[in-house]
């Protein structure tokens, strides 16, 4: 979700950073709104494979919960990891 | 709630705003025609047409599908709302 | 396929709404081409798995056009459920 | 019959129409790779060339994704201008 | 990742062309980067599956090296029946 | 080496490159993200806790999801370069 904080933007001048904010802005809304529908998706198949009623039982319930909290857990700890990465190998990746 | 919180923008963030807004409808649908299509049609084609099951499945799936939606969608708001007081704190 | 139609879009002057409307033609555009690639690759793993031979066998062509004919029917169903989720819950999402 | 098309549609249009169809190619082009990738390849890789029958089976296995696509194509294109027809009459 | 000599620009003048290269530079960036990150995500999930250990070990290591071999000569095989495809029936798809 | 390469480029060319890193980042995480959580996560969830075992996974995935990334990495870049010089001596 921040990963905009990983880049190394150092090259760049005072004009050039402020453009890209206004894009970094953008793509964080988009991130997010992935973020949002993938977890949705992801969690509501791993959780819910009942259709014999339209209301969400306890238990699917339960497991929509336990799914998200594993989910965000794993993305904090992934996350640290992959910060960790960059950290070592500078700005990485092809330019 | 929402118009009041549209007035204090300028007009480029309200279509902004409005862009993000179909992205995450579009995006949303997409999801629930895969995730529902998955779920409830059978993959053996014998004819073109919804069993009965089939479609009453769908309604199902989708009933669910909103409800788990809006179900993460507040538990990610008051997480983004903690990370924003956080971010803002740090910028301090 | 007509998601446009769903939003609320009264807080916006004619101004806005008439760019809003350029970009939903793009958007459009792009929305009919992921469906037509999303459509041919669901229906085309579901019905051809066999590759003694380069021509699509009668019984894959029938399998493709159901599929094609359910796809449609299950999304237009799902489509009003949509709708009329949307309605109930005026704009909805997070802003 | 696209040319002539394409000659009534301003600067703008011409190159938005490009640009989708290059989209359309690239989208295309992707599922192809993976879809016959998928139907075709064997995962245990025990040495980096294609087989006889992996190439083979790749090459019927484009000749029908191709023909596939084409005829979802028309189809589509018979719906959509059915639609157009509806939103015009909708709009007057 | 040459999608773009195999269309048709007869039809557009030379400032449309010169605009639209521009565009299909932007695009070949992304498609580059699809290209890497899917490449990785196909392998990794094809040749990695035990976690008792942080090193790749030799045997994953000649997995990956033949899966991008495979993934190449296999994209190239099925580049060339796309560009003959193109080819017979013109520009192709809907517009 | 970075740096003195980005000199020699335009101030929209810079931004663009940028955009791309981040595009690229971006994706290379998703898919470290999706990847990882589905070689280690039990998908039966019995509380919303990492255990210890799942933790571990996710750390050894990383690192060599990492060493696989950069190798990769350095095959394209390799086949680029090729590609690239084989474009120039056709465009000649």
């Amino acid at each position: 979700l921040s990963l905009c904080l990983v880049m190394d933007l150092s090259h760049l001048n005072d004009a050039e950073r402020r453009q890209l904010e206004g894009l970094f802005e953008k793509k964080q809304m988009q991130d997010f709104i992935e973020l949002y529908n993938g977890l949705t998706k992801r969690c509501f198949d791993q959780c819910v494979n009942d259709f014999t009623s339209r209301t969400v039982s306890g238990k699917e319930s339960r497991c929509i919960s336990y799914c998200v909290d594993k989910f965000f857990k794993a993305s904090q700890r992934l996350g640290q990891r992959f910060a960790e990465h960059q950290e070592t190998t500078g700005s990485g990746g092809p330019q | 709630t929402t118009h009041s919180s549209m007035d204090a923008l300028s007009s480029k963030q309200r279509i902004m705003a409005q862009e993000a807004e179909l992205d995450a409808l579009t995006g949303m649908f997409n999801n629930l025609l895969t995730g529902c299509q998955n779920k409830c049609l059978s993959t053996n084609h014998h004819d073109g047409e919804l069993t009965k099951s089939e479609s009453v499945c769908l309604d199902r799936c989708a009933a669910k599908y909103f409800d788990i939606h809006e179900r993460i969608g507040e538990k990610l708001q008051d997480m983004q709302k903690a990370q924003m007081q956080m971010n803002s704190t740090m910028q301090q």
